[in-house]
């Protein structure tokens, strides 16, 4: 018996997801799709966009350029080999006018890929690999978030200025580790520095004791280093662990420290990096911003949330000056580009690829808190490299 | 009366495949298009498990060596043949799934199951960990390969409904190789390796060089469905090897009933819609795949395949 | 690399060995006693280290949460064997793989449920927080050397209840052939619950251990799954002492390989075993 | 000296510590049964594994034809032409009685390796299938499912099996096992009808059956040859009365 409800179960699943998505489509909404992680290791990171970017649509009275917003959620686990068909069930299927995702950038990637042929409009709320805003970049994509290359870029500079000549850098050997080692070197060597010694461990490995062990032994003046999530906690504990943080210094890129200090605990503490975001941020958009998100969600935000917050005004901007109609591409797209967009992390502009023109902060770890220290590089533009645009 | 009935419902099935692309929805025409390709890859794991009695859970090696032959083997800037690229990525997976062979055959019962996983997680990092293939970040597949012979255009895998179209023909050619391969003397021999081989050594049948064959031949066909999956999606990442594929794919067959090639078909499209129905009910959906799995194993023994049979047990019908 | 380096990283090769042969062996354990291949494994690892984790919270320390998990894991452990796995013995190999593939699931989504997907860190007993100095910029934490020690004596107390105790000769027994255990007298499904709840609790117990050091996140399970698969197949189904012996080849393939050979470290491990096979496809430490 | 086929030269076998061969030599002729008898745990089925290849020989030589084939695998030995059967019936359940005979005709079959043929589409196998059949008295039951059948075509399906196969050498073990007697008499007059074109050894536990077809008997205790000799000399034994025949059965 069991066996016949649950054929019948799946086939009328199937019927019913089918006509629903018909059905919808007859309405004058705002298609909007939201492809983002909400399992596995980046779910808090997805949760934190949405929240951030349905904050600013509920703010505008759940509209965007005037018009109701529908949403269209796909979960893409982070799972690079499903993105190609998850994107395409909100392009082929939900048939949205706006795609925005994601955090993984190989799954960032394989949606640019998508939504460059089938010319959907994209915002980018947080993957950082060069390429979105490089070689991939396209009239339709825009990025709220940042380039790898860009918060690192900023340390090198602090870390020369700190005086250190060598350091070692350490990351996981994918995409957004090694352009973040290239943008930190890049910035470290040209004011004189020398990057020793460049190690690299297989996505998501977090057994660092050899490489730690070789740290010491190498002593360089100091070392950078790109992690995020449980993997960067783990390597914070550890360095702290082997007695390396009183002997050589850390910095890094501001990832290893966001939504990370609780679980670090006293071993993250002090830390310093670089981001285009801080808690701390004394302009009015911040403090509101900060307020409202609070107000709603009962937690404090982070620069996730501010990413998909941006992400919506960015996308207010291009379809007010357009009307609401997601067909009138140029005009869209040109008021995108000429945005100045109120940032809770401060006014900031696009590059000519679409990447944010936005400071970048020096921040220091205290309590669960990445404090404000300076602004580290002013308007830092990416270089978008091998952008034919 | 069975016969008729079974050859019926084909024969409709068929039919039903090749009418949906006229729908025009593009989602559902390449759901389509992916459930069969997973039905190629669950049909070349049920001639090893159903068939041969080798449990593999490293299936998803010659699948992903499969995909990345295809688009290493295509050229950046232009369209590959197809007729270089399907038959490439078929010969690069039966080869690699022959040298693993000679590696995993010398074991046998749990040790088979775990060491052909390890393989396959070698095999994952292989892609994963060196530049060959773009490694964790994946590679891609800029154009779909062109079935051209000289002037001569067959089909245009572009269009979605052709290339659709292109897939069923690969797993209808596929299960009747494969439904031919069992009725020749080889697999006649492979099917009585599965059921007592010390017997069929005993006979003078060398054991090991016909698992090795039918190794082989699985891994080629699993190479074809991935070679299928990277030109349909034109994306490919070390996680198409990675052993949740491989216990997916294990998924397809048992949920099927091993040894039912129509039960594998069955089973691939049942795993393709239940991922879609539950992921659309919930973020939690893999609390219910888990929980059908569970439930299967313990409850649906024979899997799909053996349903009827139990249901006509069940209501009496049949009796006698 | 000089020498004290060299030593140092012996050291961490070691180290990270013996947490293995933590997780290893209740695996081994199962496969040789029961004959059930246990996918699950790992996320047994995952849920001792959110036990740890959450039962820290609770009693302040984690002596006390290991204490209280050492029990609840094993409680744990023999509920799941009477609900789901008493009903397999007699089934295939690939109806277990997909039982426990289906578990895994299950517990991975139960664990986002119940805990949600950020990452989480343990606090290293007071006692134990200290840092023993190795070289002018090296130290070594000392909780790292008390697992290792907890490992050596736990390694220590199987195989004393596998020479001296009843159980242990059935394990020595090494059938899962239901006949010929009762044969000698003994209990079947009393025993088979008491492994399985076993293995389920050393996995948990090395979850536990190592939640101070690995912090607690999603995944964690799946890592040590198949990398404690790598260690039964080499040291041989059912053989704890193969198990320890190929817990520690792992370790040194592992930590030289990244040091060494950093472009190929993920695949030194899967080398070894391959060599291992081509030499002795039933593992280092193979039965009769 | 008669047509010896098969010979084995102090043949052993060590499991462990424990022998479950120790130095046996016998010899199998064309045209002779040569019956194995022994009490339980005598070594009897360890012994056929010896000469069939099942089992490794710890040390020993197994002449196949004057050849040494001891480092030969059992397939090997099966091809070249020792046939076995086993204690306990082994055979494919599922297949026909004729698809059991055809697919063991197959293995000696260059054509056993096409993956495009129909395996029924070969005559010769088919006819051999069917002889082998009608040879061992199954001629009728061809189409029958193995499974189904009685156990007693089962042990002549087994034996079927090995006639197609094309052995010279039959080496089986307990074939009456289980038998009511008038299956044991069809099948002891399969025996003698095999008798003059094959060299057999047969483990049996039947008296009665061994001393009417056995034309040469060998005696094993605890793994080793007690005595050898034709079955009167065996009969009149001191030694095998007294391990052997002197107890119950």
């Amino acid at each position: 018996m069991l066996f016949v409800s649950f054929a019948s179960f799946v086939s009328k699943a199937l019927l019913v997801g089918i006509a629903s998505t018909t059905a919808a489509q007859a309405e004058d909404k705002l298609r909007v799709g939201l492809m983002l992680p909400y399992t596995g290791t980046y779910a808090a990171l997805g949760n934190a966009i949405t929240n951030g970017f349905k904050l600013q649509v509920e703010g505008n009275g759940g509209k965007l350029g005037g018009r109701t917003v529908e949403f269209f959620t796909v979960d893409d686990e982070s799972d690079p080999a499903k993105a190609t068909e998850n994107v395409n069930k909100l392009v082929k299927r939900d048939r949205v006018d706006v795609l925005v995702g994601t955090v993984h950038s190989g799954v960032a990637m394989a949606m640019a890929k998508v939504a460059r042929e089938t010319n959907t409009l994209m915002v980018v709320p947080n993957a950082g690999a060069d390429e979105l805003t490089g070689p991939l970049c396209a009239p339709n994509i825009f990025r709220s978030s940042f380039s790898n290359w860009q918060s690192s870029y900023a340390m090198g500079r602090e870390v020369a200025a700190r005086k250190h000549k060598t350091v070692v850098t350490l990351t996981w050997k994918y995409a957004a580790g090694q352009q973040s080692v290239d943008g930190f070197k890049e910035a470290f060597e040209k004011e004189g520095g020398k990057v020793v010694k460049e190690l690299t461990l297989p996505f998501p490995n977090v057994e660092f004791q050899p490489f730690l062990t070789e740290i010491a032994a190498l002593k360089p003046d100091a070392v950078f280093v790109f992690f995020a999530g449980a993997g960067a906690v783990k390597f914070v504990k550890d360095y702290a662990a082997a007695g390396l943080r009183t002997s050589i210094p850390l910095y890094a890129s501001g990832f290893l420290t966001d939504g990370t200090l609780e679980a670090m605990g006293e071993a993250g503490q002090g830390l310093v990096t670089t981001l285009h975001y801080a808690d701390g941020i004394l302009n009015a958009q911040n403090q509101s911003f900060r307020l409202r998100y609070a107000k709603a969600y009962k937690v404090q935000p982070d620069v996730y949330a501010v990413q998909g917050f941006d992400a919506a005004q960015l996308l207010d901007i291009g379809l007010t000056a357009a009307g609401g109609d997601v067909t009138r591409r140029a005009e869209l797209q040109k008021a995108m580009e000429t945005a100045q967009i109120a940032s809770p992390r401060g006014t900031f502009t696009l590059s000519r690829a679409h990447n944010p023109v936005q400071d970048i902060y020096l921040r220091k770890a205290e309590g669960k808190e990445n404090k404000l220290v300076a602004v580290s590089i002013k308007a830092l533009a990416d270089p978008a490299r091998g952008c034919k645009m | 009366m069975k016969f008729r009935a079974s050859s019926v419902a084909l024969f409709v099935a068929v039919a039903a495949v090749i009418v949906f692309p006229f729908t025009d929805s593009a989602f559902y025409t390449e759901l389509l298009a992916k459930a069969m390709i997973l039905a190629i890859f669950a049909l070349s794991l049920d001639l090893l498990v159903g068939y041969t009695g080798l449990v593999s859970f490293g299936h998803a090696a010659y699948f992903g060596i499969g995909a990345y032959a295809t688009v290493l083997l295509a050229p950046k800037y232009d369209p590959a043949s197809l007729w270089v690229v399907l038959p490439g990525a078929v010969v690069a997976a039966g080869l690699a799934a022959l040298i693993i062979g000679l590696f995993v055959l010398r074991t046998r019962g749990i040790y088979f199951i775990m060491v052909t996983l390890a393989f396959a997680q070698m095999v994952y990092y292989v892609f994963h960990d060196t530049a060959i293939g773009g490694g964790s970040d994946g590679i891609y597949l800029n154009f779909k390969p062109s079935a051209a012979l000289g002037a001569f255009r067959p089909f245009d895998l572009e269009q979605a409904r052709q290339q659709c179209w292109f897939v069923t023909a690969a797993l209808l050619i596929t299960w009747w190789f494969l439904a031919r391969l069992l009725r020749s003397p080889f697999g006649r021999a492979i099917v009585g390796i599965r059921s007592n081989e010390q017997r069929m050594r005993a006979l003078g049948f060398a054991t090991v060089r016909y698992k090795l064959a039918a190794f082989t031949i699985a891994g080629a066909i699993a190479g074809l469905a991935g070679s299928l999956y990277a030109i349909l999606f034109g994306f490919v990442t070390p996680e198409l090897l990675s052993w949740h594929q491989s216990g997916n794919v294990l998924l397809m067959v048992i949920l099927g009933g091993i040894g039912s090639f129509a039960g594998s078909v069955g089973g691939a499209f049942a795993f393709v819609a239940m991922q879609e129905v539950f992921s659309g009910w919930t973020r939690h959906w893999q609390l219910l795949m888990g929980g059908v799995i569970v439930a299967a194993v313990l409850f649906l023994p024979g899997g799909l395949a053996a349903l009827p049979g139990r249901l006509k047990r069940a209501f009496g019908a049949d009796r006698g | 690399m000089d020498l004290p380096t060299f030593l140092i990283q012996l050291l961490n090769a070691v180290q990270y060995g013996l947490l293995l042969f933590l997780v290893a062996s209740g695996l081994t354990l199962i496969f040789g006693i029961m004959g059930v291949i246990n996918l699950a494994h790992g996320a047994f690892y995952m849920v001792g280290a959110y036990m740890a984790f959450a039962l820290t919270g609770l009693t302040g320390n984690l002596f006390y949460a290991i204490l209280l998990g050492i029990p609840l894991a094993f409680a744990f452990g023999a509920l799941l064997e009477w609900l789901l796995f008493a009903h397999l013995y007699k089934r295939d190999h690939l109806e277990q793989v997909l039982l426990t593939y289906g578990l895994i699931l299950i517990f991975e989504e139960g664990r986002s449920l119940l805990f949600g997907d950020d990452v989480h860190g343990v606090d290293v007993p007071a006692l134990f927080a200290a840092s023993i100095r190795l070289t002018d910029t090296l130290s070594y934490p000392v909780y790292r050397l008390v697992i290792s020690a907890v490992c050596v004596a736990l390694a220590a107390g199987l195989f004393v209840l596998i020479r001296r105790t009843r159980l242990g000769m059935v394990i020595r027994a090494g059938s899962h052939d239901r006949d010929m255990v009762q044969a000698l007298g003994i209990d079947i499904d009393r025993t088979y619950r008491i492994v399985f709840a076993l293995g389920v609790a050393l996995a948990a117990f090395a979850g536990m251990l190592a939640a101070p050091v690995s912090s607690v996140f999603p995944g964690m399970g799946n890592q040590v799954l198949i990398v404690s698969f790598v260690v039964v197949v080499i040291g041989g189904i059912g053989s704890i002492w193969g198990a320890l012996i190929a817990s520690l080849v792992i370790g040194l393939a592992d930590t030289f390989g990244k040091v060494l050979v950093p472009e190929y470290a993920g695949l030194a491990v899967y080398l070894v075993m391959a060599m291992v096979l081509l030499w002795r496809p039933e593992g280092i430490f193979r039965r009769g | 000296m008669a047509d010896v086929l098969l010979a084995a030269e102090g043949l052993t076998r060590l499991f462990g510590g424990l022998a479950a061969n120790r130095d046996v030599s016998l010899s199998l002729a064309r045209g002779e049964v040569h019956a194995l008898l022994g009490p339980n745990g005598a070594g009897k089925s360890t012994c056929i594994n010896l000469l069939s290849g099942d089992l490794p020989v710890t040390s020993g030589r197994v002449l196949l034809r004057g050849k040494d084939v001891t480092a030969l695998p059992n397939h090997k030995r099966s091809l070249a032409g020792i046939g076995r059967s086993y204690q306990r019936t082994n055979i494919f359940a599922k297949f026909t009685a004729f698809e059991n005979c055809r697919l063991a005709a197959q293995s000696r079959d260059p054509r056993a390796w096409r993956i495009l043929s129909d395996a029924h589409g070969t005559v010769a196998l088919r006819d051999r299938g069917r002889a082998a059949l009608e040879q061992a008295g199954l001629g009728a039951r061809a189409d029958i499912v193995a499974a189904t059948l009685s156990h007693g075509e089962q042990r002549q399906l087994e034996i079927a099996m090995v006639l197609a196969t094309g052995a010279a050498v039959l080496l089986l073990d307990e074939p009456l096992a289980g038998m009511g007697s008038e299956e044991s008499a069809r099948m002891i007059e399969l025996l003698k009808q095999l008798r003059p074109a094959h060299a057999i050894l047969l483990v049996e536990h039947d008296m009665d059956a061994v001393f009417e077809v056995a034309d040469r008997v060998t005696v094993m205790v605890e793994g080793r040859v007690l005595e050898s000799g034709p079955p009167a000399q065996i009969r009149a034994s001191a030694a095998v009365r007294e391990a052997y025949l002197g107890e119950p059965v």
